[in-house]
């Protein structure tokens, strides 16, 4: 029975601050962890898939990988709708996915095609996919956080009862902007879950080097926090649960999700000057969120693993399928230049490089 | 029927919020204490603290949260205390308001309204004097407007209020206390200007003033002055500094043959800059004169009242500009 | 004997965050005593004095006075050199006089006159002594916490004993760049006191509605803070002591200094919609720091009540003579619009209004 | 010899450090990671963790910070990743550093370098390409400069770092890795450039083309293109954006009678504004022909590469601009 209730404990106990932490006990189905597994396995399918096209220059700019935090993404959906809001930073291709954007509409846009989630005007950093409640794929490092805590504004302003999700790395968690928004949060009970990515680097800085303070979880101060396991998908879904609760009831929560990013922070960094291949495989064999959902399937003899292996082949054909397609959606058409500057443009002339030679009205 | 600035700014908020729910007003002091320039007297009162919003001093912070909210499909409007205290949120105004509608490819809206005073008030000083509608005019995405007058007020903020897009709403302290005549027109609820367009507020056929913000009553009082000396100026009042009026600029231009720009803020990429290139790139064949500009002096605001009077300018630069232009006489510039 | 030890407790004991409080026994001596009333009533009359020059148009614009406030000042410099730096707000005009201004520089800087610290083209906000360490008068709210965390950047730099005092108030205590300043002092051990003057309103805005945590000694959180009475200059004055050798030793400490101020928020506000005049009135009768003094003069027979009245009416003489000397300063000339915009100003050109009637050459 | 852009900047770095212990280099990732474009190679190991400070990334904070440690006597250049996330941090820019030495009428002065990558790279979106130059170059007590090639990068930098007041210095991130000739002069450690001071690259009769960083290798390549056509192009290489050579750019004119402004940037209000409005108010009636701009596109920078190109001027705009004032012959404008 795909459905039955099988009962898993966190890798970890929650360390918390100024709040009573869940319950290690985490229930789940062997639906439910197929599911997983699926989904991770495609996650990471798709970001190595972005790398070789990165390196086969069809994609250009900057582009960050999530490959290793996998689990954050798919646990955060597992506790949640898609009336829950979500912001990320550029680290945004899966979580994309996981608010249910197609293989397609993220390779396209990593490409550049008309067929990307933003007609390829975004790029990597600039993912959205606002009937889903995704509102991007923001590139100012910080700058999501205030912008979250303002859709958990709207949210309680409407008198729904949804919250939001506004993602940030261990970085980010020094940012000025972000301890105003938290106060204004914590002031007016907004439903607002901040969720720190804590992949123990911001590009080629160690927490440490960047923070007093490492214990993101604690820097809300008079707001209260949970230390996860991010490398664990039902960890990161029991704390999402618990903080959409808590939000919906007494306001501001952060997450400091414990994870870890396998690829350097974007396609210029090898990603491996600033730590030792050593920490790197380490966290692979011991912590890899895919792994341990692995273990768990077999252990609970829910699949063989042969068929988990096709899974991941069948993810590899999946992948290639959707770059095929997206590698057939032609470049934006040239008139795309002057659309989406505004939603309403009066018809004003707007100018190319050379204004004699290009100007268009906006629609 | 004569209003203040202020009343008319007042009035076209309550009517916009009355009508719309999704409208709330957020920004220091903006409730309880009824606004720092008292613009939004009684609205807290009349909208309840969920739509009129008092925040702390963290301009970044809470325009990051309007402009969040705003993507949420809530409309705020958001006061700066001043103009200058927006850019410890600038990043916001410009990346996460203005690009986000063509990042998106038109995934997300942001229909928010940035307002407040802008611009030099008196005796502030260096920090609290700039003018900003040079740098938020030049970028796309943003809609950019400066009320002069009362209808201008009224007419520019209903308007900005129920655009689909992000609008900077510059004002001015000076003028909130200034009383203008209106029409009943203006006065109806439904009364909007469209965002884009300049107005003619006097005709002429000599030369053409462009001013926005306090500089059209400068200008106005200019081309009294030269009236009496026969000299026919015709006054732009610009009101929106992006879009700009291109067109209603270079038409008066091929009447008059010649251009002074005046405006408040530092010259160098200032709006005069702009409307110079403009008619030159488009109309150059009918300059009959250099174009002229008048701007705010090439330094931080001094403090001191005499050199606060220097570093402004004065409706004797305009008509000695304008004379300069008609006469073709080019006066020796004094070195102090 | 003037300068006898004289030991006075603290009105109240310190509350501490994440370190040890000083003790509450304070030693002073007659002169002490004598100087801390002299230099607080003249404080006092100088803002008074500025109200009614406000009031008569001879200063213009914004204006913040800093009456109720005065024992902060005078208990701060009572505990440091001139070579420790101190940095403020626009509330600045007696940390100036503290620093060893004039009353004629203040009065002259105020009415915008050449005799005035900032040669008249600072005003009211923008005092500046920098050979006596102080570096502003800074009318952005929440800027002048990391300009004075860079000044302890250089003092460290330098390899000097030497601390700054940023001070700031309850409104600005929100700012998210005082949170990132934080964090690299307490990251760097830079020696800086962060001096948070919680008069309880940030212009019309109550401390708790701005804030979450109004306990501002503790929103360092990993940073250690003491409250502080700040209507007591006695507890300032060890408060400061305290605090400078705890930053030469471990870095950055937050002392929130409880205070109030009589009069509005600035000129333009009457400051009495927002507080109840009782309020007013009894923090005048029960705390009033310039009584205070009084009192413990009286106590301890160092001088009578009528030399103290003396005191005060020298006060007024001196600070009108000042004022009759500052109106005597004339305004700049008008070539002062062009210097000291650059220390080097390469000989271009710049403009005034007029371009072509109005240029000068930059020094 | 050839010399990168890169190491020219690296090589005024360090011989500016070594030369005065005042001198620190503070920003993200400038230390150990030797610099997000490798411009800071070497230096945190010659000069130790005091000199080279690596930041967590809070641009208010540590622009704050090193605006304060310069307040104090001490020489900060402070990289920014790349200038968009000077946004973050542009009151400091502005409020603390720009107005500073005025409002203490000269208590305080404030020698701070402000640099990093501006402007556009490729492929980084609209919120990573922003050209600040027309809004830096707008604010009295900022000087800003905007090098274009290796004798540039190490002569104005150098120059940046001697200067007493706040300089901004706008590199590019796609010149870093261009190579020019140096001469020895330029090798030389006491090699400096005048702030101020335009260079001409070419020298032409017929048209007068500015531009600056990027933009003047485009400018040279339309040259190169347009003599084949026998138009003689004169180059102008701006450098330094604020103070503006008026002068050099004035005599080029005179010569020419032709102009074409070309840069990056937004084009309202930008630098090719400035340039028109100031030639036409001081040498109008050299102009044969109208003041012509090439500037980025007037919308935010799109990913896709067709668009991208679209949106940044190419060679053949500035050639097809040039040969408009030559020849006078306007073309349609081509609607799309
Ligand atoms: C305001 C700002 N400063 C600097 C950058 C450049 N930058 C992009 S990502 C990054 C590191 C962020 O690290 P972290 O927050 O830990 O997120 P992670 O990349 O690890 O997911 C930096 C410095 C930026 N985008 N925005
Ligand atoms: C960034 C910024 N926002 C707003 C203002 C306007 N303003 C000036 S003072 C002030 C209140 C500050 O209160 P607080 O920090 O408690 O200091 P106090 O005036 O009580 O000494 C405000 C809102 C400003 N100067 N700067
Ligand atoms: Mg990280
Ligand atoms: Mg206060």
């Amino acid at each position: 029975d795909s459905t039955a209730t099988i009962t898993v404990e966190t890798s970890l106990p929650f360390t918390s601050h100024n709040v009573d932490p869940p319950s290690r006990s985490v229930e789940t189905s062997p639906m439910e962890l197929m599911t997983f597994f699926k989904d991770m396995t495609e996650m990471r399918r798709m970001e190595i898939a972005a790398d070789s096209l990165y390196k086969a220059k069809l994609i250009r700019g900057f582009c960050h990988l999530y490959d290793g935090q996998e689990a954050v993404a798919v646990g955060m959906e597992a506790a949640i709708t898609k009336k829950d809001c979500i912001i990320t930073a550029y680290r945004d291709h899966c979580i994309f996915l996981g608010r249910g954007g197609t293989l397609v509409e993220s390779f396209a846009e990593l490409m550049g095609r008309r067929d990307g989630c933003s007609r390829g005007k975004g790029g990597s950093m600039h993912f959205y996919k606002k009937e889903s409640g995704f509102y991007g794929g923001h590139g100012i490092v910080g700058a999501q956080v205030p912008l979250g805590i303002g859709l958990a504004f709207a949210q309680k302003y409407k008198k729904e009862d949804y919250v939001t999700f506004a993602m940030y790395g261990d970085g980010a968690a020094n940012q000025g902007q972000l301890f105003e928004a938290l106060n204004m949060a914590a002031l007016w009970d907004l439903p607002a879950i901040l969720v720190c990515e804590n992949n123990h680097y911001g590009m080629g800085t160690a927490e440490w080097r960047a923070a007093k303070s490492p214990a993101y979880y604690k820097r809300g101060d008079y707001v209260p926090g949970l230390r996860v396991d991010g490398m664990d998908v039902f960890a990161v879904k029991q704390a999402c649960a618990f903080a959409k609760q808590h939000a919906l009831k007494n306001g501001p929560i952060i997450l400091e999700m414990d994870t870890y990013r396998y690829h350097g922070h974007s396609m210029s960094d090898p990603g491996s000057t600033y730590r030792t291949r050593d920490e790197i495989s380490g966290v692979r064999q011991e912590r890899d969120p895919v792994e341990r959902i692995r273990s768990l399937i077999l252990a609970h003899n829910i699949a063989t693993e042969a068929e988990l292996k096709d899974i991941e082949k069948e993810n590899r054909k999946v992948v290639d399928e959707a770059i095929a397609k997206a590698k057939e959606s032609p470049m934006p058409d040239p008139s795309e230049l002057f659309t989406n500057v505004y939603v309403k443009g009066f018809g004003v002339e707007a100018y190319g490089a050379d204004r004699k030679e290009l100007r268009a009205t906006l629609p | 029927k004569q209003m203040m600035v202020r009343e008319a700014l007042n009035s076209a908020l309550d009517e916009e919020m009355a009508a719309d729910p999704r409208i709330f007003l957020m920004g220091e002091e903006v409730g309880e204490y009824q606004g720092a320039y008292k613009v939004s007297k009684g609205l807290l009162h009349k909208y309840g603290p969920d739509r009129v919003v008092d925040t702390p001093i963290t301009e970044a912070g809470f325009t990051g949260l309007a402009t969040g909210a705003a993507y949420y499909g809530l409309r705020p409007v958001l006061e700066f205390m001043t103009f200058n205290f927006a850019m410890q949120a600038i990043d916001h105004l410009i990346n996460s308001a203005a690009k986000t509608h063509y990042m998106s490819g038109g995934n997300i809206s942001v229909p928010i309204v940035f307002r407040g005073p802008n611009g030099a008030a008196l005796g502030v000083g260096a920090q609290h004097s700039q003018c900003y509608a040079p740098w938020y005019g030049s970028v796309p995405g943003l809609k950019v407007v400066a009320p002069y007058s009362s209808e201008d007020a009224r007419g520019l903020l209903k308007a900005a209020i129920r655009d689909p897009d992000p609008v900077v709403f510059l004002e001015n302290e000076l003028l909130y206390g200034e009383s203008f005549r209106v029409s009943e027109e203006v006065l109806d609820p439904n009364f909007t200007l469209p965002i884009g367009k300049a107005k003619i507020e006097k005709e002429g056929t000599d030369v053409t003033i462009t001013a926005f913000s306090r500089m059209v009553g400068y200008a106005l009082k200019a081309a009294e002055t030269l009236a009496k000396e026969d000299i026919n100026a015709e006054v732009i009042n610009i009101r929106s500094i992006r879009p700009l009026d291109r067109s209603s600029i270079n038409a008066s231009v091929r009447k008059t043959n010649r251009l002074v720009t005046v405006e408040e803020g530092f010259p160098q990429h200032g709006v005069g800059a702009e409307i110079c290139a403009s008619v030159v790139e488009e109309i150059f064949e009918y300059l009959d004169a250099p174009v002229e500009r008048i701007t705010g002096a090439d330094v931080p605001m001094p403090y001191a009242a005499n050199l606060e009077r220097m570093a402004l300018p004065q409706v004797e630069d305009i008509v000695r500009a304008a004379k300069r232009v008609c006469y073709k006489s080019i006066s020796m510039a004094a070195a102090v």
